[in-house]
């Protein structure tokens, strides 16, 4: 391996210090406009099979240990809180659906969703409110943040476990599509 | 068809399931009954048909949706039996189940809309749905996940970019603003410059002196002194001679010394002396 | 360089992850009592001349980012602003009046002066609050600092132009003219 140049050395630097994660936008105006991607992948090649590794989430790089050490590493770490089964549900809707109303949300649930159900969620930094569904009500609707995609270890959305299989299957579109899909005939098409 | 549920064990699956699985780990308002429906560990009629569906032991689009009607109903009766209190969606539910149940059982003359068939087909549809959610929830849980199977560094010094303002201002500036500030808020005395005006009795005395030897109506501008003498081309000091010269005019015509014509407004305004 | 060993990795991540520099048995006793030297030694020179160093102090060691990076770590954006017209004569009350309360300028001034306007000033580095003065609410004072006579080029604050110097700079004029002869009439040419 040969020693890293200047600019790797600098965006390694940067990133390790860094608090959050950084976009290559971010890192290269903190390090006066230098190019930074390349010396992005080096490093990232460089770190594969190391005790750290530098990842990508959501456009966003940082480093984070191996994950085959976590067994070494949970312990000194306090697990932290278990979601609850109802946000669990409502994070993989939001997750799978977004933007999402609340409405759409409970519609698949088939139960109300608690007040602090979104709000543990949004606490949590996972998920955001994403303006409004311009419908009548104007409900407004969800969506994942970055933090949720490096928190669950998601390069981006389409890493989401199973999601080309539900697209696939069509259980990710509402019941009415997949009805209309299936060639059943409803009620309003029925003139 | 599997045996019918013994409601002991299924509430026993049910709270083992719910301790085990989730901690309820929960903001006060989750607790709120009303808001979150519970019954024996189950969120609600869907999530209890969603769970008995799995009982088939088939895949979801397979289900017999006529088996999981009866073992709804046998459930929703015992809890019957046994007056556990049910949440009023659990009846609806079951309601709507027996409806259903029926609809799909008893020969139709009349075709209702929707058919029972495409009702079925609904539920069976939610219950995959809902299923799907719950499994890749499970899935996203089980991730390697930042803070408790790979974690970032544990103490980052941080990334500051110090965004300092480089204020500007210079000496005269400074000084500067300091003469606005003195200017605008000393003591203000309003001095009215002296400029050269026509007087009244000035005015009085020419008009009066040349109407004596005029004979007939004079036009006020001709009483005015004429331009090229001294300072009366200043147009300031001929509007202040032409207002003298007006209000002597009337002066005049209040002693009966002299009349005083207008044809019109902004007409031509004459003098004369008044004729005895 | 080979693959690094798993002790190798596990060090590396534990001391990544770590919230504070671990010592080799604290490391060791947190990986199951494997012996760790052998791994800090080998880390210690892959990091040599990266972005990142792993450095030993008092018997404790941690991951740092390389010294001659340092200063990657805060950036100083230096824009230049220049100070508002409020500011401005906020200043200039300061200067001549000092100690004031932020009332005194107020009524020097003839106008209210927004909070932010003294922050702005004390964070120029012009400006420091110099106790209170007794009188009832024992209002904050404000006064120069010695980096305001460097930034002035003042030797004292004795060097400010009196106010019959500035009238006769044509200084103390009505505002509008003042400003008008700005363009044409500077004080220099009226000395």
């Amino acid at each position: 391996m040969n020693p890293p140049d200047e600019i790797t050395r600098a965006v390694e630097a940067a990133l390790f210090a860094a608090a959050e994660p950084m976009s290559p936008e971010a890192l290269s105006a903190h390090l006066g406009g230098a190019e930074v991607r390349e010396a992005l992948a080096s490093l990232s090649s460089h770190y594969d099979g190391r005790g750290i590794a530098l990842v990508e989430r959501g456009g966003r790089w940082h480093f984070q240990t191996a994950a085959d050490l976590a067994h070494l590493l949970r312990r000194e770490h306090e697990e932290p809180r278990r979601l609850s089964r109802a946000a669990t549900e409502a994070l993989a809707i939001i997750a799978y659906h977004e933007p999402v109303s609340r409405a759409e949300i409970e519609a698949i649930r088939g139960v109300q969703t608690a007040r602090g159900t979104l709000d543990v969620l949004m606490a949590a930094g996972w998920v955001r409110a994403a303006g409004r569904r311009e419908v009548p009500g104007r409900p407004v609707i969800y969506a994942t943040t970055p933090d949720f995609l490096a928190h669950f270890g998601l390069a981006s959305r389409r890493d989401l476990p199973g999601i080309d299989e539900l697209r696939a299957a069509g259980l990710l579109d509402p019941v009415d599509d997949a009805l209309e899909a299936l060639g059943v005939v409803s009620l309003g098409d029925n003139d | 068809m599997s045996d019918p549920i013994d409601l002991a064990e299924a509430e026993a699956w049910g709270i083992a399931s719910e301790a085990e699985a989730w901690d309820i780990a929960a903001p006060a308002g989750e607790n709120d009954a009303a808001l979150y429906l519970e019954l024996d560990g189950w969120e609600g009629p869907l999530d209890l048909l969603l769970d008995l569906a799995r009982r088939q032991k088939v895949d979801l689009r397979q289900i017999s949706i006529l088996e999981l009607v009866d073992q709804y109903l046998i459930y929703i009766e015992r809890a019957a039996v046994l007056r556990l209190e049910l949440a009023a969606d659990y009846l609806v539910m079951a309601a709507w189940l027996a409806y259903l149940k029926s609809a799909l059982l008893l020969p139709r003359e009349v075709q209702e809309e929707p058919s029972p068939e495409e009702m079925a087909l609904r539920l069976q549809l939610r219950l995959q749905r809902l299923a799907a959610m719950r499994e890749v929830g499970a899935r996203l849980l089980a991730r390697d996940r930042l803070g408790r199977d790979v974690f970032p560094r544990g103490a980052p010094e941080g990334l500051r970019t110090n965004r300092k303002h480089l204020w500007q201002c210079d000496w005269f500036a400074l000084v500067q603003a300091y003469g606005v500030v003195k200017a605008r808020t000393q003591p203000v005395v309003h001095m009215v410059a002296a400029r050269l005006v026509m007087t009244l009795d000035s005015a009085l005395a020419r008009v009066s002196a040349m109407l004596g030897v005029s004979v007939g109506w004079v036009e006020i501008m001709d009483f005015l002194p004429p331009v090229t003498e001294g300072d009366w081309s200043d147009p300031r000091l001929r509007r202040s001679a032409l207002a003298s010269s007006f209000v002597a005019g009337l002066e005049l015509a209040r002693r009966g010394e002299a009349e005083m014509q207008q044809d019109g407004a902004f007409g031509p305004l004459r003098l004369r002396r008044t004729m005895r």
